[in-house]
């Protein structure tokens, strides 16, 4: 049996993934608890690009794989290819949102005010190394404004399109159980409505980045303008079989919405997700601005940033180049071999003969 | 003998958009060509004589009057023909002679001659074997034949042209000074090739600076000059 | 009534892992891709518990087709004990209970990822190849949308223009795995990058094979019978790879698709390909009764 | 005022190629006004106008890749019937590779930059179903060569070919399957002088050689002079006047051609 002896490959795969454990230890529920009251960005963008809103389950996914966030993504989707689909919750409107933070960079003040809510935006990132020589961080406490910031804003482009100044999509009337659902079916072009927003909101957060920044710095037609950026809490809203409304909970979206000047109105991108990530809203609602009439093949197309800024299966695809390739790498090989067999045959009989050389097929 | 050509009140002038202004050229010429039959046209400069040859050629489009043209279809009034009738006629029946030759680069001087034959359907063989006897008859030399005549002096371009345009027996040839600036021996080529096709029945009609050179072939003579125009027989007065 | 009586409580997986909604999206689209062979037909592609371009879309057909009683054999290049094909099969075996085996011709199901075996398949069987892109007209048009009009069309000549141009620059066909091929006379498929070797084992074969590619959301089949012709000039003959004279140092056993397996000093050694034909020559060798199913190419060459 | 003209009389054959009465409107623009065009076969018909004039829209559509908001395009061949602009993606697909060439001012538009030349040819014929690469290869050459193309570069790329060798190629192309119908964009639009006398020449003698119908496009008078029997002056997606190449050239009608005449001499 000299053959099978060679055959070590279970027992290896085996203790890798062991050995990968090992270092992230063992843990119960208060690691879970801990990161999810500790890192709520993280679980934030988790949960948006695993596009599951659980913090739990988030939390669980970023302790089992020691916060490999594209493997704590794959691990919250593959659990959410196991659920049924229960129901479709009613639609949010903009003016329902339990508005935390909202600005806009398009006017000094806009209806409602600007409400600058948490942010690190004009914080001094300096570390707190203080930490390390044993001192607690404790943040200075929030003083209340006199009046509080009305919870719930209409946005900035219904006052605009009040004005005439930018002409938004007409309300889609589609019920809830018939809007496209992207993980239920193929993502084509030239994509549905729906598939855009959803495939924007379940994006990878670097990827969305990235192409959104090469649009910004001028690869794309347009340069955007944050007409507004809401951080926000929503009410899922969803139907009792017997016809009674109840809400299901809260969850926390950020959204952000874009323009730039065409002609005589404004052009609007929009862009939302689950879970507060400004920079990821901001680049994709600015991909959203620029993918009309974009040439095929740029990144502003949309078939060019959806495909490629899915994270699980970009990344997946990136690291199957890990996987052993020798078969195909040998049929390339033999291809090869042949024809430069074939090539130095030639320069050997042209120096010889000097009859033309032409192309001849193969024999 | 019946008219191949028969001009009927035939009048033009040009309307110059930019200028506002309309110059007459001629008006109301009527006279007839019959098979066979050398005309000469007459008259002082700006009568019109290149106007009428370019009339009849439908270079220039007329405002009044009729132009019936005996083709080997039937009748047909050059006038109002169709633009493709037009141009179906210059490859077949009616020649336009000038002393300017369209050369054009790359193109050998026998090919050049060949051309009307090859449009006319005649083989690649044929064509070439006719162009060079032609090239030979108005004094080109055999070593120019397959030269470009681009590079040629305009003496020797002009023989070029008049082996291409009298190379194919035509039922009416237009000829507007052809002999200008010809050598003697091409002159004499060019009479004799107007005489040969004048007795296989091609109608012509010409302008020419010097008539003396075919002075022989003229049958009528027509004067363009306004209120002088009339049809002259063939007199001793005319020349 | 609350909302915990409305909805049930966590559960690791159901049934084969997929949902029955996923199930049935998948048995749709293979009864399409069966009926319309060599043509893609997009699917939803579920995340499974393994990495996109790892078999994600082998494995959905996979976890869709088996049962308790579907003996179920994985390779990778060649392998059953292949690091991949071992994880595979675990999976399948954990989530539905289905024996495995690593028999060509016990199998009911042969996942297989660039390979296929060097056993003739038969007609109760189902090869399911896993495809890390789907599109052969990729290298010429990288934009999906345009790609699909230009199959619906039979739009192929720049497929042909690429294998034009690589005789020109190269004095050959270039192309090395994913031989692009014309199934049943109408749509180019990519047979997956397995070696030119394998493709003709496609054609007219008794089996049916599904290709599927989970990150690219793509199904496409051949179905048991059909033709499958790699595209060639009618004076260019087709060429596998020159492995017909290459002899198994451990086995023995010659004329099969080999592993290259380079040495000190600048030679090479060879290994057969498919594992579990080295294996059953081993034991043969050894003495032990094996049965050895009929071979596709024999003395080196596909049979006729 | 001139006499109106009668039908044809002699010419008994139909005209190879009727565009009738198209209009197309892009946005606020309207980029052809009921405009009607024909050429008989083996006639070279030349479009002079302006940019923005709508000649190159017109041309467009003469290939199928537009399609006028009203009017009808015919081609006057066996096995092709009715309006093409009617004709699916597939069926113009067909029509365009087997019975229509095309050579556009920019090579781009026409060619694989990176592939070869001879390739650029050849995937004329392997679209309409050649599929040997011998013959592939002696009819690419074939029409390399009639297209005046430089045999020992066969097989460069055209981004490494000048101007003029890049246009003979896309001619080459254009001709590999003997069309019915040559339509040239500006072909000599951008090239020296020199090398635009040579690219004419070598159309004019395909045109001589093939008796291939042609439509060709330009601003610029002397191409359509040396070119064309029959001319139409357009300006503004509107025909302004056609005629006999002598004659719109020695007795044009409209002061719109008047104009561009005498700003040419």
């Amino acid at each position: 049996m000299a053959y099978v002896a060679t055959r070590g490959g279970e027992r290896a795969i085996e203790q890798s993934e062991r050995l990968f454990r090992e270092e992230i230890g063992s843990f119960d529920a208060q690691r879970v608890n801990d990161i999810r009251q500790s890192l709520p960005y993280l679980v934030d963008r988790v949960m948006g690009e695993a596009s599951l809103y659980d913090e739990d389950l988030a939390a669980l996914a970023l302790a089992q794989t020691g916060g490999e966030i594209y493997e704590a993504v794959l691990l919250l989707r593959a659990w959410r290819t196991t659920q049924p689909r229960l129901t479709v919750a009613e639609p949010v409107e903009q003016g329902d949102l339990f508005t935390h933070r909202r600005i806009s960079a398009a006017f000094k003040d806009i209806p409602g005010g600007q409400v600058l809510g948490p942010t690190l935006d004009y914080a001094h990132r300096i570390l707190a190394t203080d930490v390390l020589r044993g001192d607690r961080f404790t943040p200075s406490s929030v003083e209340p404004a006199d009046q509080p910031a009305p919870a719930q804003q209409p946005s900035v482009s219904a006052w605009q399109a009040e004005n005439d100044l930018v002409d938004l999509p007409e309300p889609d009337q589609t019920a809830g159980g018939d809007i496209p659902d992207l993980t239920r079916e193929p993502l084509l072009f030239p994509s549905k409505r729906a598939h855009t927003l959803q495939s924007l909101a379940r994006a990878d957060t670097g990827g969305v980045l990235a192409l959104g920044y090469a649009a910004m710095r001028g690869y794309g037609q347009a340069h955007p303008t944050v007409n507004e950026l809401r951080l926000a809490e929503a009410d899922i809203t969803v139907s009792h079989p017997d016809g009674r409304k109840f809400s299901a909970g809260r969850v926390k979206v950020s959204q952000a919405e874009v323009v730039s000047k065409k002609s005589e109105k404004l052009n609007l991108g929009f862009a939302a997700t689950f879970g507060w990530n400004e920079v990821k809203c901001i680049s994709a609602a600015t991909l959203d601005l620029n993918s009309g009439g974009a040439p095929k093949g740029s990144a502003t197309e949309e078939e060019f940033f959806l495909y490629h800024t899915e994270g699980v299966e970009s990344s997946g695809f990136c690291i199957h180049f890990k996987l052993p390739h020798y078969v195909t790498f040998q049929s390339s090989l033999d291809a090869m071999r042949d024809a430069k067999a074939k090539n130095a045959a030639k320069t050997e009989s042209a120096t010889s003969d000097p009859a033309p050389t032409k192309s001849e097929p193969a024999e | 003998m019946t008219a191949v050509l028969e001009i009927d009140g035939l009048s033009k002038a040009f309307d110059l958009h930019h200028l506002g202004n309309r110059i007459a050229a001629f008006s109301k010429i009527s006279f007839a060509v019959d098979a066979g039959e050398f005309v000469l046209l007459k008259g002082a400069n700006g009568a019109g004589k290149s106007t009428l040859l370019r009339t009849l050629y439908r270079s220039y489009l007329p405002q009044a009057g009729q132009i019936r043209f005996q083709s080997s279809h039937g009748e047909i009034d050059l006038a109002r023909a169709a633009e493709v009738d037009i141009a179906y006629l210059r490859r077949s029946e009616i020649g336009f002679v000038t002393q300017f030759l369209t050369a054009r680069p790359r193109v050998s001087a026998e090919a050049i001659v060949a051309e009307p034959l090859r449009l006319a359907g005649v083989a690649a063989d044929d064509a070439l074997e006719q162009a060079r006897h032609a090239l030979d008859i108005f004094g080109v030399k055999p070593d120019l034949w397959p030269a470009y005549p681009t590079t040629f002096s305009g003496g020797e371009q002009q023989k070029v042209n008049l082996a291409r345009a009298l190379i194919l027996p035509q039922r009416l040839l237009l000829l507007d000074e052809p002999t200008a600036s010809l050598d003697a021996k091409a002159r004499a080529a060019l009479v004799a090739r107007l005489a040969e096709l004048k007795s296989q029945g091609t109608a012509m009609i010409g302008v020419f600076h010097h008539p003396d050179d075919v002075e022989h072939l003229i049958d009528r003579i027509v004067d363009l000059t306004p209120d002088h125009y009339n049809e002259e027989d063939r007199a001793d007065v005319a020349v | 009534m609350s909302l915990s009586e409305l909805t049930k409580p966590w559960e690791a997986m159901s049934y084969g892992f997929l949902d029955a909604s996923a199930k049935r999206e998948l048995r749709r689209k293979m009864i399409k891709a069966v009926a319309v062979p060599g043509c893609q037909m997009p699917y939803a592609s579920r995340e499974v518990p393994m990495a996109r371009g790892w078999g994600t879309g082998g494995l959905q057909v996979s976890l869709t087709l088996v049962n308790p009683e579907t003996t179920v054999k994985v390779i990778d290049q060649g392998a059953d004990d292949s690091v991949n094909a071992a994880s595979i099969r675990r999976f399948i075996a954990r989530v539905a209970g289905a024996p495995v085996t690593m028999d060509t011709l016990q199998a009911d199901l042969i996942q297989s990822r660039h390979r296929i075996p060097e056993e003739i398949l038969s007609e109760d069987q189902i090869l399911v190849l896993q495809v890390p892109n789907p599109e052969p007209l990729r290298p010429v048009q990288p934009n999906m949308s345009i790609a699909r009009q230009m199959h619906a069309d039979a739009d192929y000549g720049r497929m042909w223009l690429q294998l034009y141009e690589q005789i020109v620059r190269s004095g050959r066909v270039m192309q090395g795995a994913s031989y692009p091929s014309l199934v049943h006379g109408r749509h180019i498929m990519t047979p997956s990058p397995i070696p030119r070797w394998d493709v003709p084992k496609l054609h007219m074969a008794k089996h049916l094979t599904i290709l599927s590619a989970g990150r690219e959301k793509r199904i496409y089949a051949v179905p048991p019978y059909t033709r499958v012709e790699p595209l060639v000039f009618s004076d260019v003959p087709y060429r596998v790879e020159d492995h017909g004279g290459l002899t198994c140092h451990r086995s023995g056993t010659k004329g099969f698709f080999m592993n290259e397996i380079p040495q000190d000093g600048g030679t090479s050694t060879y290994e057969v390909s498919d594992s579990e034909w080295g294996v059953k020559a081993i034991r043969q060798r050894d003495g032990e009764g094996v049965i050895k199913g009929e071979t596709w190419y024999k003395n080196g060459e596909m049979a006729q | 005022m001139t006499l109106a003209l009668e039908a044809p009389r002699f010419v008994k054959t139909l005209p190879l190629l009727r565009v009738d009465h198209v209009s197309k409107t892009y946005g606020d623009v309207q980029a052809l006004r009921d405009v009607s065009a024909y050429a008989y076969p083996g006639e070279v018909l030349g479009i002079v106008g302006e940019s923005g004039s709508g000649k190159s829209t017109l041309l467009r559509m003469m290939n199928l890749e537009e399609t006028p908001d009203q009017g009808s395009y015919s081609l006057n061949l066996p096995e092709t019937e009715g309006n093409l602009f009617d004709l699916d993606r597939f069926a113009r697909r067909m029509l365009c590779a087997t019975k229509i060439g095309i050579v556009y001012q920019n090579p781009h538009l026409g060619l694989l930059m990176k592939h070869s030349s001879s390739g650029n040819v050849a995937e004329r014929l392997l679209v309409a179903g050649e599929r040997s690469f011998a013959t592939l290869r002696a009819k690419a050459t074939t029409a390399l060569e009639a297209s005046e193309f430089p045999l020992e570069r066969l097989d460069a790329p055209p981004i490494e070919l000048s101007g003029g060798m890049q246009q003979r190629v896309q001619l080459a192309k254009a001709i590999a399957l003997e069309p019915a119908l040559l339509l040239l964009d500006e072909p000599t639009t951008g090239l020296d002088v020199s090398v635009q006398a040579l690219v004419l020449d070598t159309l004019k003698r395909l045109q001589q050689d093939r008796q291939i119908t042609m439509v060709i496009v330009s601003h610029d008078l002397g191409v359509i002079r040396t070119l064309a029997d029959r001319v139409m002056v357009m300006r503004r997606g509107q025909v302004v006047e056609t005629g006999l190449a002598d004659q719109i050239f020695q007795d044009p009608q409209h002061a719109y051609t008047q104009q561009l005449v005498h700003a040419k001499l």
